[in-house]
């Protein structure tokens, strides 16, 4: 294996350090990890999943399962990267995987000795005894011993970024296909956009020696795309999903090494590219072979070897079996063999399709018909093939054996709308199913074209794609590639005949290669049997003999021809149950090598037609995405957008902890009011009931409501009444679902005949408005009324205690504050100075209070206006934990009552609702659960058991009675009453128990205690209301 | 039914894997069963299982359109616990508990059920005491439950976002120690095999096209495969509930939703317990072979597409990062979508139908794969001695009317966000 | 990620809409005492698995609500009309 | 609010503004719009997300029966008829984010879903940033403004600031 001095399309002039294991290399620019380590003369690179057998390249793309690294260390360490795809980068560090204490030496190559017992599903079958909990005892070697890479435990470091883009056309893949449906896309005047997971554009072209036609087209096509404003070329750009809306994601990759955090550039991109049409230009994948020891480092498929060669000038072998059951291989054999290797085709059929001896012939390239592959020889790398010949065993010695089954096309993207991929006989592989409307498919991904068909597809489908848009200038004839023969090789296209008939019978043949593996493998039931196949059968006990050692389907999963046949027998037979027993298509490659083989082998086995046993469902995403692209900037203090009240600065300036609710910020306690929130509250409560405290509660929902019908809405909206609220009142307003349960409680103010001013708790302000809006559009289109939120439009305070109408005479000496002229649930809406206040007199606390709304730009001077006008009178702010203890105190209800399961009547309120009718949720309110005396009903409850505590979650229970089960009911807010010195609590329990003065006991067992208390009316001060009237 | 067990492992080993027998027959149909069970998922197959050894009831159909297993349960995220605080939920869900912890061996198949512990994060204050509610429940009766403060979290799962500026800080959790996770395919397959050995026809490729009717009762069902007479039919097939409902002519509060679910690569051991965020939709756990499995809230909109939108996918994606930083450079693998059987209270339906011979298990919004071995007990009773079991008395289909609703999130009647 | 038209902003993404759930059931007269109706209305579902008539609030544009009909099977959308139309 | 900051090839501000919305009732419109245009003296955008400037006041049409005016100083508020629709100010509750430079195209692509490219100068785009209800102002080739809740307002700057930092 070495780098060859010329060629191959990497830039010798720039040299590139790297390290693979600790170990110093050399690459260029313009190398994958893969072709660089090849060219470092590295054939093992890691270890299987199961058996720990040594690994080396197989493929050079994305399909690749075997070639997995980590890079990077700390918080930038990520396993499970394909050296195929990964881009050489000057200083990268890459580690093999899943193998102790080394790549060479691995302590776990012994489970190669156990293999006879850990076939497929053995774990279903044992570890369930002694105990019942004996399965965690084995699992945890289970565990440490799956896995592949390591991740890292730090947090990411680096940036990740969220673009969105519009397109009319998106063409996936930017081989000949692609690029020729770029042009006609581009002629025809659509915007397009093309993308490429490859950081170089091409696609197969790139695969063709530089200095051939195919190259020469190529720099060609890229040189009038790049010309075209309305046509943008992405690289190392992979579309891993195609999701409903014609919504592709793609991430870009930054390349190699460039991003800096730092500078704010990202590593990688999300891309969200909304297109009217979209052109599936993804090729098509080679698939390996099945035959034992297939899985040895130096068997390689043939068009990875001859994209090694060809793109980044190493030849990865001097002595090289090329085995194949199609044409399409022998464009890698003559490459090579052009290169100076020695090389030799072992091909399964009798007779290539075209006429190609003689083309090995010139080239020195010997040809051996009816050659079976059966067996590789050597451990850590190829050393010969065992070919099953009419003549008997051959064995050839090599040190690459490049193996074509064939080719799969690349439909998972077409898939992922839910399209199956339906199964064409006739070429014997899963082509894309009947697509939607604006999308459209071109070349290899079709099943099987030449590159001038490639070509000649791509042109139309971007012709199509771009008149679905509506993108219809004339455009000109596709740039054409006709290449002459022998430059081309066996066809005039890299795929060859590779779609066409044979690929069966070879895969089929994987199990021949070793019948005493597979006694039962049947061929799939197909028309007319071929003398070939035929022929092979009779090889069978030969075979047997050849072929000692494991065959490989699924090479990362390390499932064998064993495994596919032991799943059959056990009756594992559909498909799904296929990939799941056996974890075959599981491996972070999905598959991609080996779905089909699978498929067809169980096919077989069931003597079945390949579609009748199933299609694989391909889910998104085709490549593996990083959690950290799709999360993009939405990380850190962005993972969501924050809301501040107008005085927020002020709350984080004046010793504020705030609390995070419904994506507020919110005053949860002042750290000047006490050590910790239990001290600070109490104090704050202390201070509203003897002098006076200051709350921001612009959290709160507001709407507006507006029009001539706007109080007979609010009457159908509200269970309780408002058509006859006066204007400049405020009233108190509970909403229920339709189906009767307490849906918000709020307050709403009459500010004149036709004008309304809602507020909804913090919590359900944006469902509240919603509501709203649906049941006029919906339900009430003839109300003429119009809702608007007005949350963000008003600063709002609550200036709360005794002093209250003090402070606020104080800070607006202006204003007349009176309790004649502002009574409790009165409205006073003044242009005072500057300022248009709406100062509504309402109270929670239970004390004489105000609601001061402001528009927000003032929210923050009003604000410290009264806090100025109100320190001589004890003022000072508080927060929501004192402001939750208060409201307990008076036995207001809010979010921990109001949970979604309560009705009015359960919070004691229908009295407010009284014989109304034509309230939302009336109806079914009336169900008749809802009266069962076993329901619980709000309640008070006062603890008398002194230097006891009552709890919230404290599930209550009757005297004497066993505490288990469910119980009576629960404690649903609880506080420490400074006023009563005594724990209070809300809770609900059930009607039949809820007798004021019975004694009750509230248990919680999680902190191991049982507490009695005694059944008292919610409202525990103050419950004529004197406080806050006068 | 031929064992499994270390030494037909060894046996096996030895001579090539050749003597394991099929795990469950294909047969034909037969012409009548005593009770035919549409639905080869998880609770089909477990209702089957459970009337052939509890009841003795054997001859006994389940019909699956696919193949079995094909739908939620193995889907899911593979989660089992039993915290539930509602009554009705509570003592169900522990019933099902216990079988679960001796599944593996009342099946003689090793469904993997793993007791890494489950634990529910709190993100605040208020939720704390919510979930001081749950734990006491949760005690009362009878089921394990623990509470843990910030640092005791910190020192169980100290990958997670501990940093005071998080929006979400940790303010504590939720412990329920013998809440894990099992292996959802072997569950379908352990019950099939088990239901097989005593009997039981377990008929794939075979979808219900309608129902034969004898007057009122129902007493068949025609099939892809022909007509089945039946003496019982028990619809079993979650996320499909309402369409072979419609075919009974049975109305339902029922609407399917779809629930993503995501792995990424299989990494060595990272993530031991389950983890589950109460603030925003993120639940994480690692599977034997190494792949975090995790998800999110509901697509939002009624599907029957078993495919998820990009939405979803991004914003799990933002909540998994804000509560677990490393994930971030973790890859994605797959990611799919589950069909849900969602009810306009959260809570699953298992009752007889107001239609003669026809019997009701679906509803299952999410919690479908933990209540599959309670599910099939209760459901094999229901089908067996014609009566409901306690255990399933709260899930029936006249709480709407009656508002006996069992509403754990308190959304009310929008199944989409429940 | 379905992209939705709305009637009066054009095509978006559907997050930026609040979904409305099934639009083919009647809401009864707000004053209609009926049971059965309200009972029906609220609860009972046809779930179909095909076209679903719903409503979706495009709650960061216009904040109407909107009647779209859409397969619940492939998620093709087959119409989109303002709710207030749907009633004429 | 005013607050500046300068990215290369890119500037945001900050300020206050007014507006001012009209909302007319369903079966009224024909009336109600006459009415607006004699108020405002001029012609009324025709469809959702048009733009119509009258001397230092832009008319959107944000939903089809309502309208926002928008400006920099108090409207003399006029009264519509109530039998027709009615009018509230909204001013307070948003901040214009003015946003120009020649790599305008290249931070919106981070922040919002609206394809800049095909937006005309002058339409109007109500949409969301980070999930937030905003209204896109395309001013020309290289500005536009942004109304977002002033709540959310410092969330969005910086989220604004951070995306214009990424290049393009």
């Amino acid at each position: 294996m070495r780098r060859l001095a010329i060629g191959g399309r990497i830039d010798r002039s720039q040299p590139m350090e790297f390290t693979f294991d600790g170990r110093a290399m050399t690459g260029f620019r313009g190398d994958t990890l893969a072709s660089a380590l090849l060219a470092n003369g590295v054939r093992l690179v890691g270890r299987s999943f199961k058996y720990h057998r040594p690994r080396g390249i197989l493929s050079a793309g994305p399909e690749e399962p075997n070639a997995l690294v980590t890079l990077g260390t700390g918080g930038r360490r990520e396993p499970n990267l394909t050296a195929t795809t990964v881009e050489l980068a000057d200083g990268l560090v890459a580690e093999s995987q899943n193998r102790w204490p080394s790549l060479k030496f691995d302590a776990q190559g012994i489970n190669g000795l156990f293999a006879p017992f850990l076939s497929a599903g053995f774990y279903y079958k044992t570890f369930m005894g002694p105990t019942r909990r004996a399965w965690m005892f084995y699992e945890h070697f289970i565990r440490k011993a799956a896995g592949f890479g390591r991740a890292g435990e730090e947090p990411d470091p680096d940036r990740y970024d969220v673009r969105h883009l519009f397109a009319d056309v998106a063409i996936v893949g930017s081989g000949p296909a692609g690029l020729s449906a770029a042009l006609a896309a581009g002629e025809a005047g659509a915007r397009v956009v093309l993308i490429e997971q490859d950081f170089a554009l091409g696609g197969t072209l790139l695969s063709d020696p530089q200095d051939s036609e195919s190259a020469a087209w190529l720099s060609g096509m890229l040189a009038r795309l790049a010309g075209m404003p309305n046509v943008s070329l992405m690289t190392r750009t992979t579309a891993f999903g195609a999701y409903d809306g014609n919504v592709l994601g793609l991430v870009e990759r930054h390349g190699s090494g460039t991003a800096d955090p730092k500078e704010g550039q990202a590593r990688q991109m999300l891309l969200l590219l909304r297109a009217k049409s979209i052109v599936y230009a993804s090729g098509a994948l080679e698939r390996p072979l099945t035959f034992a020891n297939n899985d040895r480092p130096g068997i390689m498929l043939a068009s990875a070897a001859r994209i090694y060669l060809n793109r980044f000038a190493v030849l990865t072998g001097t002595r090289v079996v090329v085995a194949t059951d199609n044409d399409s291989a022998y464009r890698a054999a003559f490459d090579l063999a052009t290169a100076g290797a020695e090389v030799t085709i072992a091909d399964s059929r009798a007779e290539p399709i075209h006429d190609l001896r003689e083309q090995a012939r010139r080239r020195g390239v010997a040809v051996r018909t009816n050659s079976l592959i059966a067996n590789a020889l050597g451990r850590r790398a190829v050393r010969a093939v065992s070919l099953s010949e009419p003549g008997g065993a051959a064995t050839v010695r090599c040190d690459l054996v490049a193996v074509s089954g064939g080719w799969s096309p690349t439909v998972h993207l077409t898939s992922h709308f839910g399209v199956k991929p339906v199964y064409r006989e006739d070429i014997q592989t899963f082509v894309p199913g009947k697509l939607g409307a604006g999308r459209f498919v071109a070349g290899a991904v079709m099943g099987g074209l030449t590159t001038a068909g490639a070509i000649e597809q791509g042109h139309r489908a971007g012709v199509d794609a771009s008149a679905f848009c509506g993108a219809a200038k004339a455009v000109q004839q596709p740039v054409r590639l006709e290449l002459t023969e022998i430059d081309a090789g066996p066809d005039d296209s890299p795929l060859g005949t590779s779609l066409r008939p044979a690929p069966l019978a070879q895969l089929v043949r994987g199990g021949y290669g070793s019948p005493a593996i597979l006694p039962e493998l049947h061929r799939p039931r197909r028309s007319g049997e071929t003398s070939h196949a035929k022929r092979t059968r009779g090889g069978d006990e030969e075979g047997a003999k050849l072929a000692a050692g494991k065959a490989f389907v699924d090479i990362q999963m390390d499932v064998t021809t064993q495994d596919i046949a032991l799943a059959h027998r056990e009756g594992y037979e559909s498909v799904e149950h296929l990939k799941r027993y056996t974890t075959l298509g599981m491996g972070t490659d999905q598959g991609k090598t080996s779905n089909f083989y699978a498929l067809s082998a169980m096919a077989g086995l069931r003597g079945m037609a390949v579609p009748e046993v199933g299609t694989t469902t391909f889910r998104p995403p085709y490549t593996p995405v990083a959690i950290g692209a799709l999360a993009g900037r939405s990380i850190g203090h962005h993972y969501k957008p924050i809301r501040r009240t107008p005085m927020h600065d002020w709350h984080v300036a004046n010793g504020a902890q705030m609390l995070e609710g419904g994506l507020w910020m919110r005053p949860w306690f002042y750290r000047t009011s006490g050590r910790d929130v239990n001290e600070a509250y109490v104090a704050e409560m202390r201070m509203v009931r003897e002098t006076a405290g200051l709350m921001d509660i612009s959290t709160l929902g507001k709407i507006d409501v507006q029009g001539p019908d706007a109080a007979e809405f609010l009457d159908r909206v509200y269970a309780n009444g408002f058509a006859r609220l006066p204007v400049g009142r405020a009233r108190y307003g509970i909403m229920l679902r339709d189906d009767g349960i307490v849906f918000d409680d709020g307050t709403t103010t009459r500010l004149g005949e036709r004008h309304f001013f809602m507020t909804t708790s913090t919590a359900k302000a944006a469902d509240v408005m919603s509501r709203l809006e649906f049941l006029l559009d919906t339900a009430w289109p003839d109300l003429r009324v119009s809702v608007t939120s007005v949350t963000y439009e008003w600063a709002a305070m609550s200036v709360a205690g005794p002093n209250s109408r003090d402070i606020l005479a104080a800070a607006f000496p202006d204003l007349d504050v009176s309790n004649e002229a502002l009574p409790h649930m009165g409205l006073l809406e003044e242009q005072y100075r500057d300022m248009h206040l709406r100062i509504i007199r309402l109270s929670f606390s239970g004390e004489r209070a105000y609601e001061i709304y402001v528009g927000a730009s003032l929210g923050n001077e009003v604000w410290c206006r009264l806090m100025e006008a109100g320190a001589p009178f004890g003022l000072k702010p508080y927060g929501v934990e004192a402001l939750g203890a208060l409201r307990v105190e008076k036995g207001h209800i809010a979010g921990p009552e109001i949970d979604g399961r309560t009705t009015l009547d359960d919070l004691g309120l229908s009295r407010m609702v009284g014989k109304r009718s034509g309230y939302v949720g009336e109806v079914l309110e009336r169900r008749e659960a809802f009266s069962d005396p076993a329901r619980p009903r709000l309640v008070g409850l006062r603890c008398f058991e002194p230097g006891k505590q009552l709890h919230a979650g404290a599930i209550l229970f009757r005297p004497n009675e066993s505490l288990q089960g469910h119980g009576l009911g629960r404690i649903t807010s609880v506080t420490y009453s400074p006023a009563l010195d005594a724990w209070v609590a809300l809770g609900l329990l059930a009607r039949e128990a809820a007798v004021e003065g019975a004694e009750i006991v509230a248990a919680s067992p999680i902190i191991g205690q049982a507490v009695r208390a005694r059944v008292v009316s919610p409202i525990f001060l103050d419950p004529k209301g004197e406080r806050l009237r006068g | 039914m031929h064992g499994y067990s270390a030494f037909s492992i060894l046996r096996n080993g030895l001579t090539g894997q050749r003597h394991w027998r099929r795990a469950w027959r294909s047969p034909d149909p037969k012409s009548a069963y005593d009770v035919v069970i549409v639905g080869g998922g998880g609770h089909g197959l477990a209702t089957a299982f459970y009337l052939a050894e509890n009841h003795g009831v054997r001859n006994v159909a389940v019909l699956e359109k696919g193949y079995i297993g094909g739908g939620n349960v193995g889907r899911n995220t593979t989660i089992v616990r039993s915290n539930y605080r509602l009554d009705g939920n509570t003592q169900f869900y522990e019933f099902s508990m216990k079988l679960w912890e001796g599944l593996s061996r009342a099946l003689n198949f090793n469904v993997m059920f793993s007791q890494r512990g489950f634990l529910l994060i709190a993100n605040s204050p208020g939720e704390l005491d919510t979930f001081g509610y749950r734990a006491n429940v949760m005690k009362l009766n009878g089921i394990d439950a623990e509470l843990l403060d910030r640092e005791e979290v910190r020192r169980m799962v100290p990958y997670l976002n501990f940093s005071e500026k998080a929006l979400y800080p940790v303010h504590g959790a939720l412990l329920q120690g013998r809440a894990g996770t099992a292996r959802h395919d072997a569950v379908a397959w352990g019950y099939a095999r088990a239901a097989d050995a005593y009997g039981v026809d377990i008929i794939q490729g075979c979808e219900v096209t309608g129902f034969v009717r004898q007057g009122e009762r129902i007493v068949g069902v025609e099939t892809t495969r022909g007509r089945i007479g039946a003496g019982k039919v028990g619809l079993a097939v979650a996320g499909h509930t309402s369409v072979l409902a419609q075919k009974a002519g049975l109305e339902l509060p029922i609407e399917s939703h779809i629930l993503q679910a995501f792995v990424t690569e299989p990494i060595k051991p990272l993530v031991h317990h389950v983890v589950a965020y109460g603030a925003d939709h993120f639940y994480v756990s690692q599977s034997d072979k190494g792949g975090l499995v995790f998800g999110g809230g509901l697509d939002g909109y009624n599907s029957y597409a078993q495919r998820g939108n990009l939405g979803v996918v991004r914003e799990v994606a933002e909540a998994s990062i804000a509560m677990m930083p490393c994930i971030s450079r973790l890859r994605i693998l797959r990611h799919w979508g589950g069909v849900m059987d969602m009810t306009p209270d959260g809570s699953p339906i298992i009752c007889p139908t107001p239609i003669d011979g026809l019997y009701l298990n679906g509803g299952w919004c999410y919690g479908g794969f933990k209540a599959t071995p309670a599910s099939g007990w209760c459901f094999a009773h229901m089908l067996a001695k014609g009566e409901v079991h306690p255990l399933t008395a709260a899930y029936r289909l006249d709480r709407f009317r009656t508002g006996r609703t069992i509403d754990e999130a308190g959304a009310g009647p929008f199944t989409w966000l429940q | 990620m379905l992209r939705i038209e709305c009637p009066c902003c054009g095509p978006r993404d559907h997050d930026e809409f609040r979904y409305g759930g099934d639009a083919s059931v009647t809401r009864p007269a707000y004053d209609d005492p009926d049971f059965e109706a309200w009972y029906r209305y609220v609860f009972v579902r046809e779930n179909p698995a095909g076209l679903h008539r719903e409503y979706w609030q495009h709650v960061v544009g216009c904040r109407q609500w909107l009647v779209v009909e859409r397969d619940t099977r492939s998620h093709t959308i087959a119409s989109i009309r303002f709710a207030r139309e749907t009633r004429a | 609010m005013a607050d500046s900051s300068t990215m290369a090839g890119f500037e945001m501000a900050a300020d206050d503004c007014v507006i001012v919305q009209f909302e007319g009732w369903d079966g009224a419109m024909a009336q109600f719009e006459a009415q607006l245009r004699r108020m405002l003296d001029g012609p009324l955008p025709n469809e959702v997300g048009e733009t119509v400037r009258h001397d230092s006041w832009v008319v959107i049409r944000v939903a089809p029966r309502r309208f926002w005016l928008l400006g920099d100083d108090p409207l003399p508020i006029r009264d519509i008829d109530p039998e027709l629709g009615c009018t509230l100010p909204l001013g307070e509750g948003r901040v214009r984010l003015r946003l120009f430079g020649g790599v305008i195209k290249h931070v919106l692509e981070r922040c919002v879903a609206v394809d800049w490219k095909t937006l005309g100068e002058g339409r109007a785009v109500q949409t969301g940033l980070h999930r937030v209800p905003i209204l896109l102002l395309r001013r020309s080739a290289f500005e536009c403004d942004l109304l977002v809740p002033r709540s959310f307002s410092k969330s969005m700057t910086e989220w604004i600031a951070d995306a214009s930092t990424a290049g393009p």
